[in-house]
């Protein structure tokens, strides 16, 4: 359920009513950013923010570090592995 | 009113072999069977909403899908009939837009537009204009394109981006309020084609991929031929905008429709040949070899996904709709 | 597309097949199954669309839970939704997903075809602009999804609120997946030993609420994201913690997911909604405290307060198993009328309507041999 | 829904030649260039309100009517297409007795529907049904029949009973409330034609009157031919409760549409000849030579009146309205 | 048809014709022309589509009164029909005849094709039956016509009266014929000898009311049928009271119109109607109690009570020269835009709209011998 | 104005509200007949009056007697002619 799809905050459209122009892979939509400004975030600031779109709302912040974090765990297991496998399949290994 | 509207379309077809005085054109049928043995004809009723959208409307569009129609039986197409159904009201300043568009794509395609009819239906029994468009192509001898040829070993090819006629209306409409750049693909194929059975005789079926997308097309063709058919997401080519568009509604670009791209499959030996032929031409310079027919699971189409497993490509229940989940 | 593309790659997903084969090879109890549950439908859609299942050994069985509103969505619902939409003035808005759910006696699909001005929106801020452009129609919006989606209805609610707009009103049908989760759990015959949690939901809600399923049923749960290397990575962790004996929640989606969820909308959440005493799920019956309602000071909002609806309990067609599908207990093809009775042109139960709902993701993705349910 | 309506109409059509797994109908060209030596081609889109009417329907008008206006330009009607458009929420049993309709007209007639198409449209973006059907016949050689070919002295014939069509369906709107027994003409007159022309040589020109009546029809052959027509109201035949149903409404019954009746353009010589041709066919039993071709006001039909004097039958102006003044 | 056919023979009529031929040619005054004027646009319509002038001597000139309540009706009033029918909720009612009379933005013709719910009927009976069959939408019945049409709208309102229906009006234009004819003969250029007097308007007011004619104007009036030979016969008696000097109100139509009227009609009329002050006519400017509206009693029936109408008086096209063919100060081919900016596909004045106008009679049914003014 | 038709009373449909069913050429509608009843004409004894039908109401019964003399007079007017003709035409008379 809830179909969620990452995009960038290209243009902020109305302050007061938290209204953002978001662009997904080109495409726009405007969308409603209230879930993701705060204080810390005001809504004048978030141009160039990727946020997780759902139902046109920005419901959550993509954070960048995080997402790094995940691809570097999977990018190991994949170079130990391919390691392995070269080891495995050198010729001076055993069959 | 009537009139006017009569008017407006013969008019915009102006041609001699047009005879707006008679029930009926006449044409030769000496020159027809010196073309070919057979004589290929066919009918698209075109309803599109809006009727103007990027990259095409619905005249462009009735008298394209016509002709490839016949192109992907390998007919030279040549004539084609323009029957309107208008609603009373409607501006003859759009209908002449329409008019002179459909004069214009038919004239760059080299067909004629030879008969028609007009009917005005009152305000609210029609949504503004319905364009049926029937044609006529002459297939030289030797050409043999059928459904039910695909052969196991054989490739499947498309002639560039998939979805972009699909995306580009759903767009049109705003009634998802989403805002892009894509255009439909609206084009007419005949040319392509020509080049592509002079290039690569081992075509044993070419399938325009409209209305349910190629996956329609595919699952029809895999049906027809009791083959199996497996082709690899990774290898379906489609504009950065079109995925996105499809990821946000949670459509499936495969189902999407296409009006200027078909799918073709080709024996395996001339496999090279085709997509060459193919991407020697404007209308096929994104084309790629997107799988292969099988003999498992006749009547079925498979995906290997991006992922490397795979699913089935079914068809179409009812029309896609936009989802959240 | 960026956070999307480097999440389907096909040599990454390969890697983590050979270590979650290896994992479960090296987990204890030779070739017992090892059940996980999925429990959101965003996942079912995942694993069926990219093949997921096909990348797993056959040791690991993905129990496809109850996490899709349209799926558990009950028959009686349906029926109410016709009846607000068949209203003279009424223009019926709703997500696509709901329009092909059968109710007792036509979707909203048919409903429409008979003449009712049922439209599609994509957020609900659409409907409340359909309300704007058309004030003399009454606008109501089907309020459908759970945590992740309560937001943003809440937030259009407040909108409609702080511009006093008198014709537009939510049909309320948000669910909460935790009590679901519960029940489920306490069922005699459930039969799983670990969970992918739904990251969009813990978007919302953070990872707190899934503590007692670690602390009080034992069992593994892992936030997942929605990409397949989200789905394969999820379940590479959830593997590692049998493997190693621990129970804890963890959280594979931390991009996106933050452990303590989203303030601001938990907040229009707490402000718009109340618990509902009880609210019926299709399959699976009446659970407690597993819908909200709008609170009543919002009550103008409220379409269950402006129209008579029927309100009828529809009892799930006789052959339907989606119950027992949803719990774990059979898998579609198990299901007496999969294939026959029921199928996505004529679906008998619920799964079989939205493509992230088990059946039609079984009928439509998988291959000709699972369906016969031969599989290895 | 839209399989559903796709397998009614081609379970109705099912024959040889419509292959529905392809995009065109492939038709032989030998065959038809040994039948003559032109190929009509024309299209009718069809809006008829109610679908079901006394005497007829909605399918077999679209066959009948596309039928006549090949057969008026003396082809062999052989093949047809056809496109239907359709409400959303259209009952598929409404569409099964239309299908079944199409294909009975078809096959009594004699021709083959090789193609087609179906589009299902939004409730409210249609009214219904419609349907177009395009046609191909072939016209032997020799057989030139030419709206510009009438010449002073020729007599003017037409196939029977004026009006009915238009009645019938104006009555079955039931917007006036009046009850009548009129049914359409609707009729297939290629034997008929076949017939005429196997008899009269001199036959200069044939055409179906159908909307606008035989009134219209006149004038555009008279401004074709550059002459004048005069017919004589006293010879124009018409139903008792076609002329009682023009009063009561101040319709004039030379405007009303007619499905089964010609105007036939006829060298004096060959005058009789042509009489006894169509009064030996069934649908010609009530032939009437109704005037003839004359030197006076080219492009102008008069009509000789009841009384004696004379008055001029106009193009119609618009549709007609019923009046009470 | 019985009563119909037997008026219609062409043996009849050239007897007829050859008896007036020589009552003509006996009148003295040479070739001096006689003019006779049939007040009634149904004569019009009769004469062309007949053929009737073609079997006249020279001397006889027929001049086409202002007989045709939709040739008459002025512009603003079609403005105040389209303002009504474009309101929301309303169904427009009306004969045929009135949908293509311009207005000064649109006909009710186009007002339909813009959207708006207007309908033809063949009775008023039938706009009543709408408005028993659409309980929520409000019907509007266009009373048009003379004294023949008025009874039958009187007894519609009296019927809705009795049934209570209160969503049906009536927008009143209709007019009565006496004060204009009056109009006519009191205009200084005027050139009529004798009358042909309105067949079906008589069989409700019967003949007394033209008495004035014979009287005070010394015209001779025949009140006339409708069927061809009922002309020829009308303008024989005409010819013969001109020959004989005598100036009398004479009846060809018996058959139908009773000398004292039709009682129940006139108490109809005198029960829903009250005479205006003025009305307007295009053409012909304002006449006095020219034109009737409903009692105060009714005022719940009338349109112009319910709606908020332009009610704008909108001048004659400056090129049309309507009013002057009404009067029969010049032939229709004689006016300036005939044929030219004025044709049935474009009418600029009223008379070029009905087919009962006389510009558009002769633009249909006579020949261009005619057209171009070389007339015998 | 007034487009009117001569029909015949073949079916009375409602007595209270006075309607009745006219046929004209075969073809049948529903007319209001209040005009052309009164306590010498009941609605019950209506059927088969021929009356003249304007916008659905019977406005006048036709006089049969009425049509015959206008008829009889065209008639003579007719014979008068061609007695004259014959004398005419006849060999013995003069050119
Ligand atoms: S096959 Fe149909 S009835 Fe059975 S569990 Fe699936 S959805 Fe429910
Ligand atoms: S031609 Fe037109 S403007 Fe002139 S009098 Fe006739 S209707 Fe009026
Ligand atoms: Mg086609
Ligand atoms: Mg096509
Ligand atoms: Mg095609
Ligand atoms: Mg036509
Ligand atoms: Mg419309
Ligand atoms: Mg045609
Ligand atoms: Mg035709
Ligand atoms: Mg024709
Ligand atoms: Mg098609
Ligand atoms: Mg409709």
């Amino acid at each position: 359920m809830c179909l969620g799809i990452p995009g960038r905050i290209v243009r902020i459209d109305d302050v007061d009513r938290k209204l953002a122009t978001v662009d997904v892979a080109g495409v726009k939509r405007q969308i409603n950013i209230a879930c993701i400004v705060n204080e810390a975030h005001p809504v004048e600031h978030c141009v160039g923010a990727w946020v997780l779109v759902h139902v046109g709302f920005a419901m959550a912040r993509i954070d960048e570090r995080e997402a790094a974090l995940t691809l570097q765990i999977l990018q190991e297991l994949g170079e130990a592995q391919a390691e392995l496998e070269a080891i495995a399949s050198s010729p001076g290994s055993s069959p | 009113m009537k009139d006017l509207i009569d008017d407006v379309f013969v008019a915009a077809f102006d041609n001699s072999d047009l005879a707006p005085m008679e029930d009926q054109a006449r044409l030769d049928l000496g020159m027809l069977a010196a073309a070919g043995d057979r004589l290929a004809f066919t009918t698209d009723a075109v309803v599109v909403d809006p009727l103007f959208f990027p990259g095409g409307d619905i005249g462009k569009l009735a008298v394209c899908g016509t002709i490839n129609d016949l192109a992907v039986g390998g007919a030279i197409p040549l004539y084609l009939s323009c029957a309107a159904i208008i609603e009373e009201g409607t501006s003859v300043e759009l209908l002449r837009k329409v008019a002179q568009s459909m004069a214009h794509s038919a004239q760059l395609a080299g067909v004629r537009i030879v008969t028609g009819d007009t009917k005005v239906v009152p305000r609210g029994a029609c949504d503004k204009l319905f364009i049926t468009a029937s044609g006529l192509g002459v297939i030289p001898k030797g050409v043999q394109l059928n459904a039910h040829a695909a052969r196991p070993g054989d490739v499947v090819l498309v002639n560039g981006l998939l979805g972009e006629h699909g995306a580009a209306i759903l767009a049109a409409r705003g009634e998802m309020a989403l805002d892009c750049t894509i255009e439909s693909d609206c084009a007419p194929l005949h040319e392509l084609v020509a080049a592509l059975l002079a290039r690569a005789p081992g075509v044993r079926c070419l399938r325009d991929a409209t209305r349910g997308g190629i996956a329609t097309v595919l699952n029809e063709i895999a049906q027809a031929s009791h083959v199996g058919i497996e082709i690899d997401e990774a290898q379906c080519p489609m504009r950065e905008q079109v995925r996105g568009f499809c990821e946000i509604l949670g459509l499936d670009p495969l189902y999407l429709a296409n009006e200027g791209k078909l799918v073709a499959i080709v024996a395996p030996e001339d496999a090279d040949a085709a997509l060459t032929a193919l991407q020697a031409h404007p209308l096929g310079a994104e084309a790629r070899i997107v799988g292969r027919v099988t003999e498992l699971e006749p009547g079925r189409v498979v995906m290997r996904t991006l992922l490397g497993g795979h699913r089935i490509v079914d068809m179409l229940v009812g029309e896609q709709l936009p989802r959240i989940c | 597309m960026k956070y999307v593309d480097e999440f389907r790659d096909r040599d990454k997903a390969a890697a983590l097949a050979t270590e979650i084969e290896k994992l479960a090879c090296s987990i204890e109890g030779g070739s017992t199954p090892i059940h996980i549950m999925e429990v959101c439908g965003g996942h079912t859609h995942s694993i069926f669309r990219y093949g997921v299942e096909e990348l797993l050994p056959a040791r690991i069985e993905l129990i496809h839970g109850p996490g899709c509103p349209v799926c558990v969505l009950p028959m009686g619902r349906v029926d109410d939704c016709v009846a607000i939409a068949e209203q003279p003035n009424v223009i019926f808005t709703t997500f696509g997903d709901a329009m092909r759910v059968p109710g007792s006696r036509k979707s909203l699909m048919q409903a429409r075809a008979e003449g009712a001005d049922v439209r599609m929106v994509y957020s609900p801020m659409d409907a409340l602009a359909l309300a704007r452009a058309h004030p003399d129609r009454e606008v109501v919006f089907f309020g459908l999804g759970f945590e992740t989606t309560m937001p943003a209805t809440a937030l259009t609610i407040l909108q409609a609120d702080r511009e006093a707009i008198d014709n537009f009103t939510v049909f309320c049908n948000h669910i909460t997946i935790i009590p679901t989760i519960k029940a489920i759990l306490d069922s005699p015959d459930v039969r799983i030993d670990a969970f992918l949690g739904p990251g969009h939901v813990s978007m919302v809600i953070g990872s707190a609420p899934y503590d007692f399923i670690a602390r009080h049923y034992r069992r593994p749960l892992v936030i997942a994201g929605f990409e397949p290397l989200d789905v394969l990575q999820s379940i590479w962790m959830v593997l590692k913690q049998i493997k190693e004996g621990r129970c804890e929640i963890e959280n594979q989606y931390a991009r996106v997911a933050a452990a303590g969820g989203n303030v601001a909308a938990l907040q229009a959440i707490a402000r718009v909604y109340e618990l509902r005493p009880f609210f019926e799920w299709r399959g699976l019956g009446s659970i407690d405290h597993s819908g909200v309602r709008l609170r009543p000071e919002y009550a103008r909002f409220d379409a269950e307060r402006r129209y008579a609806i029927p309100n009828a309990r529809i009892a799930d067609p006789k052959a339907c198993q989606c119950g027992e599908v949803l719990k774990g207990v059979l898998k579609p093809w198990q299901c007496k009328v999969f294939g026959t009775s029921c199928t996505p042109q004529t679906p008998a139960g619920a799964l079989m309507v939205s493509s992230e709902g088990a059946c039609a993701a079984y009928y439509q993705y998988s291959s000709a041999k699972q369906r016969t349910g031969a599989r290895g």
